[in-house]
């Protein structure tokens, strides 16, 4: 077990894979030169050249879309969105042609392809830059959706990711980029479709994903301290597939689930999951499931408000609080 | 080499294998055997026939929905490509894909594509593998001129130039886009000058000589392969028909497609081999030959089974 | 009271509207001289002449980008997409511009602009082509999502979408086109989020929108004319804003609810409301909610494939034996 | 008419209001008082100054995230600015847009937009509106050189020159899209060359002389409120600073900057002030009063309010 941050455990990652197979390199905007907007890349260009780590210019639906001509064709592209937010004007390579050159070829083709980037709110960034796309791309088949929450799950979820043969996306965090965790020695790779409880507990389940784990956690500690009900947190990891049933387990033990997400309460993984603990646990649950999720708004920039849209501790605790009363 | 004469018989049966083939789609529409939609390519030949005679198998092709000629010139036989649209499986993408979604990988065939231009980055990225692995292998992308306004296709035309990837892109101006003429939709109406902004080679020209498009096509593609230097080809075309079964045809006159069919590549192919000595019996042979195989493979796509259930599932994931 | 088509009923609201407002125009691939690829606008160039029906180039972000511009300094556009599936290429502006700008302008600029055309399925028109795109477009806040399954509510709702302040998108069908039905006299203008009650029952609800208006309530009259469980059928007829509390009500009375729609089964729409209903009607359900969704496949070409991919009276009614059942 | 003097000293002023400014927003950014991007536009002052000069009230502004110079001097006051950065209710976009989203309606100030070249339609929209209306109004459209690869940009583009809208595109060249020399990211370095493939007026200059500037973009306003006809303005520029307040600008040399800085557009107005006669005085005077407004602006957005919860999803719809 060596300590690593997070982004350095993605870049441990790449840099394994693009070792282990020439058919691997990265590509997007500031990817090189400048070592990534937020250093994922940091180092990579100086080893592995100009052939394999590939400034663009801005132009992401063209770079998507060459990425997926790439892979169709055998080589194994990752792709960085500077941020998800881009990924706006790329949607339809990934909807229309990404998840769907498999099955529209009758399985002639495959798309082994990751797209990677920070997800999500970062700090006042405003309402072009803040979006969960989660939220949109987990609906979609033909692709995969991994979401790692630890530094652990960013090395291994993202080795899984490039060695998939399908397109996966990849959604990082900025704000986890930072964090600091343990990643196990040698060639590590996390499963997909495994959810992982993160913290065991008696009284109520809070499911979640990205880092919205840390408030969980957070709040879970406090209740623990202070005599609260006991909460077992599961980390989902990947959202497409998604495991329900380590959550439906769960609940059949603790009888109350809160699902705690930071893009908006409408649809998405939240909602999915939701139904489905609902259809399959219906007799185990005391209580209607609740969902800790973003408000309904587009992100202010103003931090107070920013804060006030987002899920923290605090409003974990205040669903844990409903649900118990329930 | 073969001499000149034999080649253009074969690009002959081409077009005509095509005309034939989708005259007899259009019936099996009209029969309500095919469904979706089927844009046909008639009038076009010369153009993907000449274009990929200039090809050599390690060559990737991609193009849009209208793609039945690409798939039965790369090598994708008459039956597979009929099946596909009786939607049976046997077909060249298991009846999943339908007339718009052909695709052959041992062809290096990489579809039929239905959003205009979306398919443009996709062939970009074939040329960039190929440059990747420095295999020599060059991507070709057909496109209408519609698809000249698309952000997809002017993000990957700089890609493709700032990169030099080894591509031909072939704008098929067919003069309309749906009902949408040119004029419409262009602010300059000479497409090949969009090679201009990004700096790479542009060619025009009229698809009437199927050799002359095989040879123009041949320079870009010499270039793409010994320079990695993309060119904009402008090919000049009309189409018989309307944009897709399902279209009137109402913005244009019947005169206007008169007129355009004395320029037809399939007539002026065959003055060129009476010219070069052709009888009558020798084109009577290749008609014939390629009635039948038509026929077979109607019969073929008829007789076929379809898909089963559990294909819906099955190509989602690798 | 008159008959009327689906398209034809669209078109008079839009007529109507133009007629009443100078600012109103439309604009798309094909509306004017081709008359609409599926002839929704067909006459109205003639009616209203090229500045105000406008064709454009196939160049989905910039025109509905310079639609949303428009729509900023005071104009009302109705924005044509040939089907919805296009959006996809123009989902940035959606995304990021027409549902942020009155948020981002501390309320200084409204985007009173219609995105319009047909959603979901046509008839074997393949993966690219076949997309219901309120899986995604429902989670946004800032837009309004209106699924219109009458002729009547095609014609009101499309009125409410173009006197509204918002960015609204209609989500039309192209089966539903040729339909016919009643309209009401006048200027029939139809709410938003108020969902109709279309056929009454007892013993178990269906809540659906759009087109699977028509196999629930076909599903619905084979139940009643063989004995089975009295279906009651709710169409939600807005998506965003959703009105849950008519479903609840309804599950009040009936203990059993089947969502049923097109679009894949995960998230979106139907496991939103999936999440509000057993939230509020937790003590009332007899059974989980079930959902009767197209498969988590991309559309296949061939039809009895596509057929088997989308919900009909068959699968309804499987849903129903299987609520019932629980 | 306003003598040519008074008229720089106004433009310099409105220079000098800039840069101090933003010299004050980068030092409120490191004690933590503005949050999330901050982009600077010092060093290209001469640019936004100038064109805007050559505008209407009734004309329309849109831009980029770099958009602080835009909105000063289209009228909105600094305290607002400020504010806005702050994070307070009394900015310009009520503390919800920050530093990339000024807006201001009644200045026609469209907004300070964050995705690269999503803005362009918005603009053209603009003078859309403005030309079904038949008001006169122009369009001024800011973006950088990035914008000149993405899609949004050249759909933009053609359908503002197909559509004859009155609109000036002028893109800010400052040489680097973050840290991407434009020899990475465009195939054709000269961004105007653009214009060709539309068919449309260019025009491409170095933004050193404010006047010239004005000049220069005077005549594009013209041709667009006279005869509807769009230009592509090519404006050579350079930021001093990095890209945003994050970037330290490693791709750069400091020897690079320096002499560029030697073209200081300030620097330039204030020779050729003095060249017409201005006193030192005069110059003082000028700059104590931006001096004065800057630290009253500063004071106001740090006792200004924050906006109130409420206000979350108060302007989510209207
Ligand atoms: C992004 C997108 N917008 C609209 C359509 C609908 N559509 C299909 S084909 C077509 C016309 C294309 O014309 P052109 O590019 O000239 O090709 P042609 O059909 O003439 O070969 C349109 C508008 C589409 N498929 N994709
Ligand atoms: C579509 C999109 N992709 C990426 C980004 C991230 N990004 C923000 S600014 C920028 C560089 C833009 O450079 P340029 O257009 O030259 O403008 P400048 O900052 O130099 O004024 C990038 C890549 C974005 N905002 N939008
Ligand atoms: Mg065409
Ligand atoms: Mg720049």
């Amino acid at each position: 077990m060596r300590e690593l941050r997070y982004r350095e455990a993605l870049r441990e990652a790449m840099a394994e894979e693009m070792e282990r197979d020439e058919r691997v390199f990265i590509m997007g905007e500031e990817v090189g030169h400048y070592q990534g907007a937020y250093k994922v890349t940091e180092g990579l260009l100086a080893r592995f050249g100009e052939k394999r780590v590939i400034d663009t210019p801005i132009a992401e639906e063209g770079f998507a879309g060459i990425a997926v001509g790439a892979a169709m064709v055998g080589l194994r592209p990752i792709v960085e969105f500077m941020t998800w937010n881009f990924s706006a004007v790329a949607f339809d390579q990934i909807l229309s042609h990404a998840s769907k050159l498999r099955q529209m070829s009758g399985g002639q083709f495959t798309v082994p392809i990751v797209f990677r980037g920070p997800n999500g709110a970062a700090k006042q960034t405003g309402a072009q830059h803040s979006h969960a796309m989660e939220t949109f791309y987990a609906q979609i088949p033909g692709i995969k959706v991994v979401v790692p929450a630890t530094v652990a799950d960013a090395k291994g979820l993202m080795k899984a990711a490039i060695r998939d043969e399908n397109p996966v996306l990849v959604l990082e965090d900025e704000r986890l980029y930072g964090t600091k965790g343990e990643v196990p020695d040698g060639d590590h790779v996390a499963p997909f479709g495994v959810a992982a409880v993160r913290r065991a507990g008696e009284d109520v389940t809070l499911a979640t994903w990205g880092k919205m784990l840390l408030p969980c956690l957070d709040a879970a500690e406090q209740l623990a301290k202070g005599g609260g009900p006991s909460c077992e947190v599961i980390d989902l990891r990947t959202l497409r597939p998604l495991d329900h049933h380590t959550v439906v387990e769960s609940v059949r033990k603790t009888g109350r689930l809160v699902v705690v997400h930071e893009a908006w309460p409408y649809g998405g993984p939240g909602a999915e999951l939701v139904d489905r603990v609902q259809r399959e646990a219906f007799d185990a649950l005391d209580a209607p499931v609740l969902r800790c999720t973003g408000r309904d708004a587009s992100m202010p920039y103003n931090k107070k408000l920013e804060d006030l849209t987002i899920p923290d501790a605090k409003t974990v605790l205040a669903a844990v609080r409903a649900v118990m009363a329930y | 080499m073969q001499d000149e004469r034999d080649v253009l018989l074969g690009l002959y049966r081409q077009m005509v294998l095509i005309r034939r083939f989708e005259e007899a789609s259009a019936k099996a529409y009209s029969q309500g055997k095919i469904g979706g939609f089927l844009h046909l390519y008639i009038g076009q030949e010369a153009c993907a026939v000449g274009a990929l005679a200039a090809l050599e198998k390690r060559d990737y092709v991609v193009t849009t929905y209208r793609d039945h000629a690409q798939a039965l010139i790369r090598g994708t036989s008459a039956r597979a490509c009929m099946a596909e649209m009786f939607g049976k499986v046997t077909g060249c993408s298991k009846g999943l894909g339908g007339s718009m979604h052909f695709f052959d990988a041992e062809n290096r065939m990489l579809g039929g594509h239905g959003i205009v231009g979306g398919h443009v980055p996709l062939a970009a990225g074939a040329a960039f593998a190929s440059k990747y692995r420095g295999d020599g292998a060059v991507a070709v992308c057909f496109f209408g001129e519609g698809s000249a306004t698309i952000g997809a296709f002017s993000e990957a035309l700089n890609l493709a130039a700032l990169w030099k990837l080894p591509i031909v892109f072939i704008c098929e101006n067919n003069e309309y886009s749906m009902g949408t003429p040119l004029e419409r939709s262009l602010a300059v109406a000479d497409v090949s000058q969009k090679a201009l902004s990004v700096g790479i080679e542009r060619d025009r020209f009229r698809c009437t000589d199927v050799l002359e498009v095989r040879d123009r096509v041949a320079v870009a593609v010499k270039r793409a392969r010994e320079k990695n230097e993309p060119t904009l080809i402008e090919a000049l075309t009309y189409r018989y028909r309307g944009h897709s079964m399902s279209d009137p045809g109402k913005y244009r006159t019947q005169d206007e497609i008169e007129a355009r069919k004395k320029d037809d590549p399939i007539a002026r192919a065959e003055a060129s081999l009476r010219g070069m000595g052709a009888s009558d019996d020798e084109l009577a042979k290749i008609n014939a030959s390629v009635e039948a195989e038509v026929e077979d493979c109607v019969k073929f796509a008829d007789e076929s089974a379809e898909p089963d259930e559990s294909l819906i599932e099955a190509f989602n994931y690798a």
